[in-house]
């Protein structure tokens, strides 16, 4: 039907996108979609440099720091699905959800449920989702945090290993980076794994890697099936306030995804005029039809 | 689980390693690449390809540092390794010492041209690099580049070849890789097989 | 709450988005989502010119004939919705519609009882939609035809009246050009007209501007305050098979569109714990909800 | 309904037109630019200005085909009236005779930048386009420019200056301009007043 | 030397001032254009034209600042004239009193298109102008505009028209204008025709 | 013999080129040639915007604050001449010298004398050149610098008219604004008008324009036959040493050139490889030739 | 002096290129310059892609091809200095002459002459011109004369070897694409190396790269010093008129060239006045100099 | 004259090419790298690194078509040896044939990866290109790759593997490589040797 076969991919990776999208209403998020190009502004991550008319602009940067650029004052829960350019031609589909404004343990556990009912929509079950501290490390690092954070976003525990700091704490870093568990005896990430309730939600403080946004809980969505993470998120501060956010990648989602599909009523009456008329009622409550003449 | 071995300097180091962490490495026939026990799968390969091999879905390899770097793999390493110790450095012939920020224009021969091309670039130095396989100390000798980046244990291969180190671009050592997934999926498994390693290695 | 009154006009745009996105589905059509970036080919419209790495590159180009140059067999229903660039850094935010393969009225009468149920769905009701016919016109211009499909472009009768046609077929013309009604005599046109039975349909022979892809049936959808057409579409041809499309200006649609919002669930349990387990519940169930810990 | 007439030389002509189809155009208070009875409603607006007016709403106007090709704008064109017709052209002094195609560097001083633009960039030919209000025929006698694009009716503006016709860039006649919302929602009214004008002018 | 004098309002006062320096104005025929005794020439341009006559070559010429900002001409502005004094304005119905700030998506009908585009622009919000040539204070009566830029004198135009005055883009005056390369090549006698307007204006 | 008349134009822009680059060496400046792409840096004036592999560039940007960024120290005479673009893809052809590491009045005698020569190299001897000060007029403002530099810098005295300083401190600006002659009392400008000795050097206060990088002395050089200038320059500071720099506008010179032959040696031998052999042997000697055969 | 070496480099390569001019200008050719910016045309070759304004463009592409581009009639020497970009933002000084119209043995004498007196100004005596020709290989392929082009430009036998043609005939190719000297049986050839009477100047039939433009002699000039050719050139056709054309790359002279100073007058005068008054004189009977004081 | 000799399978058979020319090839220690006798010297290489010695300054080397290709070396190669002979083949694990057509989105590890690259754009197919340094037959069976491109000589190795050929991407040689500036520089000698070779190889 399509000449090339990622047709028939951009067409799935809608469907998925509409899947999410549902999710994401049910909850009471607001879509937001971004122009497609953006002045060029340092705060916005990602992008590809763009020079029109003798400025220069960005295709499709990262929307979460969009969103940020503009937040100005009270609450908002808003999400948005995009592709998004990285210096490349070639970009990433994103589905991701901001909620500013939230409080405390409400807030992550909104945030993880949101996250699992996508899946589920999706059909995918077999996932896990493991939760990191940014503070813990923090706390633990004192002057060394910039070089034990290096050290967590490669996941190397080797430069560690080479900063001059007690064995007492060296051994203590080496048991978080090697933590994978339910229960890590660190109050909050307890709190948050006990309520959610979700045996496939994990507590990892190794390799769920810290981005320079996040300020302390940070979450990964993987699959077994898939060797990259499929989703992840974190907690961030806006103009003072408390946020979440996660992003799903669109991409990595279609391998897994099980569709199912809806019934659709057929019209095959021998009168195109009544069967449209028929049809445009049936659409008006919201039935989905098919006209076969 | 399956385990990804390095050929050459660092194989026999590799296997004692994982054999004081309890895991029987059955013997190896000549020419398998691949051989286990019903419990375990190992696996040989290059040096250069053994990150490669554990992100894309080996649970457990081991590897010098330089090859990690130079790959960009992204695994997850818990423990560096009491060996494999030597240091990246840049070469010239020793009649013609010069510092690294006046190699403008150069030729560099070496295995790691992206590292080499990073260094360079930090130094903000343009130079032409020239990516070979092996022999690399030979290049500036024979007339095809005028410094090397490469390997540095005792330094007499540089000798014997009339070079001398100018710059360390990093230390090397083996280091431990695991499969990030792996990681999450047999935690247990790993995390008490990499506990024994530290144990038996570091004492504690 | 947003730094920029742009950003609410964002998430407008995205809600009405999402009920022509509703629409669509209904009818059985499939969302296909294309990459931002396409490699520059002369038969792809529009599209801001970008270059990158040596090659040439189109930013967000037209929809449509992206579709059309994919479509290899078969036919195909599939909307899109993307802001498309054309030339500048801002583009206009479309949804639109292809159906391929199609035949006769059913064609003509689908893709406008679409439109129809597409703009009730916002809201709109005092609309209008306008058809013409390119092979009318074809037909009695004989060697003309591109000095006369100029004048129907300009909308502007002063270019016939200077062309050395006889004076019956300059009168003939004149007539078209000034149609506008439910029965042109056109026996295809009067059908369309027919069947739709919706007082908002015309037929206008004079206004209805043919674009060069158009091979026969096209049709301008607009609304008395709006000054310009908020939608329009018409007959193509693919591969050899008949193909019909159409599309929504959203940035236009603005001003017009009456929400309407669905109600929520609130949830307002004191325990987080059991506040979101029942959360998720009820979006599996695909209830809207809200929780206020 | 309402009428945008052009202040200017097709003022008189516009009403006459008018009233040929019928329309009764009151008598205007000196002064007043906005005047009507209880029907219809009037508006007197600069020639260049017409076009946009009748784009943005106004439901009927009469322009110069001149105007409405430098203006571009989106409205519907029923009819060609009989009067307004001259040409638009390019002159030059008529000691200094030259096509256009060797204009290449010229100034050029004009009421129609865009026309002119386009018209020279089709020639594939550099110029430098002065925009002026008025007065257009005095720019090459007091040396702000090479040429000018201007009207043409008898071509005495051009000889009293010491200028000559090098090359016709469009005929120019007035125009019957229609908002395109207002023919479809007063399709009747605005089918009616056209089919008389063009009975009344044409004879058919 | 050549003069350009504006049409319209700034007409008389620049006469006036131009005698009070010494320069005689012959009487000017009706209809000239151009006109002059033995010494001095002098040409009457749309205002909108004056700097750019200057900036081509004329002299000396006499424009109010509006325009000279509106049309960005490079030419010498040795003095601000006492006459023409007036402002440059956004105006709105004076049911819908909106701040500048609220105007997103407004549009702005104005003889200087420039102007307003570079007023929003700072306000980083976008507006569509409307470029008219005369009677701008119509557009939002009926109906084109929802907003206009224009100059504002005693405020009698706007209130008949039913519009108020919501910020003050810039002030406006008369401006002396002189050609750059003229102000260099006959420095003397401009020089002493400046300060002679000068002191006769402003009494130094 | 050329498709467009341009090319003439551009022959003849070398052949101006090669003058001024035989003045400037004599002078012993020595010429420099920078890469046509430059990675953006805001020092860096002018040049068109462009994005290459997600990376920011200038085209063709400003030449004198390229070498300016270049300068480290000791003392340096140079030239250029190139193409400078600023933010379209039509540039002006430039030619313009850099002393940097100068003192005092020689230095501003060395700029003056190679510009005039330079001239005169190309048969114009009509032109004048306009010697400001900035010191003088910032002297006299104080802190209303800003805006008395806004109103030279548009050559406009009505803003400074409208600045609220004494009656006595305005008048003496106008007295400044309108001077023009060869001794204004300020000494510094007196002394370099006189060193010159050169008919067509006048002290000019206010029209010379200031650019931000000025730092005293500027001055312009036009020609009455053309409206703008044909060059300009003036003294600026670099990493603590004076420095002095002056361009010119090829396009501008155009006009006014007035082109002198050089004869050439003609050979019209009937034998190629001897008529050759001449030929080259001439050549070696420093003599044009032509070979007819 | 300067920050980064690479001033220097730009300083030398400007010293070479203005030997190279003062060659090409005793030898009558004239200097073009171009526009560094040209707008897209496939018959343009080279060149880094551009768009602005949504138009595509070429930054400083291949010079021949612009001259080609732009000759109608007549015949034309000119010659051109500048940086050509091949798709990168880095490119390659290139000094080249072009002479159009030109017939028979002189045009390639000319040639030879002028690439020899150029490298002779620099200071360069080792080097060779290796002179081939495609006539002698397209005669003899026949119809394979794509796939025996290729051979040459990959300069790989094996390709010859795998066609199926007589084996005489590759013997007779295998012979050709090893020969190298001063007498080749080839006519042509032999009168040229001949003619031109310079020992450095050979016949290679096998390592001269055949480029498409060309059509019939071409020639490479190298260095044994430097590992690729330092430059070339060839024969071919513009509007019916026999052309020939070659050119130096700057960046490969630099290694090899030797420069030598010309003395310059001092002027050490404790009067500034005095002193550029001299030098002003000095500069007009073209005498460098250099005021001390 | 300097050579350059593969290491690896094609190395007896180099040597035996240049005994037939007449070049007499010393006995290497074991080893040593470089080795020579007074005439010529020899350079022992990986595969993959002669055509860039040669390109880069050593006169004469030997090596396959399919490295010359990868590496895209510009080097003289006047002669075809006839040994070497193979083909550079995709090959996918037998239960799951399909065509490079439909490799959309596949993985796919090799030595080569620039002519993998290439081939896959010639038809437009998106594949990710792992490039491993060696047992490339391996990738597929422990899960890190869809597909190989590798040599094949007997299909011994695919078979071994559970593999099988899908596509061919070239046949291989051993290819005679000389030195561009010395194939002019010592055109005699290198003529002749070229010559040498040929007659002892194709009689001719």
């Amino acid at each position: 039907m399509w000449a090339k076969r990622s047709m028939e991919e951009y067409i799935k990776i809608a469907e998925i996108a509409n899947k999410l999208r549902s999710i994401f209403q049910l909850w009471g998020y607001k879509e937001v979609v971004f122009p497609i190009i953006e002045e060029y502004s340092p705060e916005i991550r990602k992008g590809t440099k763009f020079a029109y008319n003798n400025l220069f602009y960005l295709i499709s940067p990262d929307v979460t720091s969009r969103i940020i650029k503009q937040f100005k004052d009270g609450n908002a829960k808003v999400f948005y699905i995009a592709e998004v350019l990285n210096g490349d031609v070639k970009g990433e589909w994103q589905a991701g959800i901001e909620f500013i404004g939230g409080k405390g343990l409400g807030m992550y556990l909104e945030a993880l449920s949101i996250a699992i009912t996508s899946l589920e929509s999706l059909g995918i079950t077999e996932f896990y989702i493991d939760i990191g501290s940014i503070e813990v490390w923090k706390e633990l690092s004192g002057e060394y945090w910039p070089k034990i954070k290096e050290a967590l976003i490669k996941r190397n525990f080797e430069i560690i290993e080479n900063i001059p700091i007690p064995k007492d704490k060296k051994d203590k870093m080496w048991e978080l980076f090697n933590f994978r568990g339910r229960r890590s005896g660190i109050e909050k990430l307890d709190t948050i794994v006990d309520s959610i309730e979700d045996p496939r939600v994990f507590i990892d403080l190794g390799t769920v890697r810290p981005l320079p946004y996040y300020t302390d809980i940070i979450f990964e969505i993987y699959s077994p099936q898939v060797g990259k993470p499929i989703g992840g998120g974190g907690e961030y501060e806006v103009r003072g306030k408390q946020a979440i956010g996660f992003v799903f990648y669109l991409n990595r989602l279609l391998s897994l995804y099980r569709p199912k599909d809806r019934a659709r009523k057929v019209i095959s009456e021998i009168d195109p005029k009544k069967a449209y008329s028929t049809a445009r009622e049936m659409v008006r409550l919201g039935i989905p039809v098919e006209v076969r003449l | 689980m399956r385990f990804v071995l390095p050929k050459g300097r660092l194989y026999q180091d590799s296997i004692k390693v994982l054999e004081l962490a309890g895991i029987k490495v059955p013997k190896r026939d000549e020419r398998a690449l691949i051989w286990g026990d019903g419990n375990n799968e190992f696996l040989l390969a290059r040096a250069f390809d053994v990150p490669v091999y554990v992100e894309h879905g080996i649970d457990i390899g081991i590897a010098g540092s330089d090859v990690v770097e130079e790959r960009g793999s992204d695994v997850f390493i818990p423990l560096e390794l009491p060996f494999g110790k030597c240091r990246l450095s840049i070469a010239v012939p020793k009649e013609k010492v010069v510092d690294p920020e006046n190699m403008d224009g150069y030729k560099i021969a070496t295995k790691y041209p992206n590292i080499t091309k990073r260094y360079f670039e930090n130094l903000n130095i343009e130079v032409e690099v020239i990516k070979l396989h092996g022999s690399i100390e030979l290049a500036p000798r024979i007339g095809i580049a005028d410094a090397i980046v490469d390997i540095v244990e005792t330094g007499n291969t540089l000798r014997s070849n009339g070079l001398v180190e100018v710059a360390k671009i990093m230390d090397v050592s083996a280091l431990l890789l695991v499969n990030r997934i792996s990681q999450k999926m047999f935690f247990e498994e790993i995390n008490s097989f990499i506990t024994k390693i530290r144990r038996s290695v570091y004492g504690h």
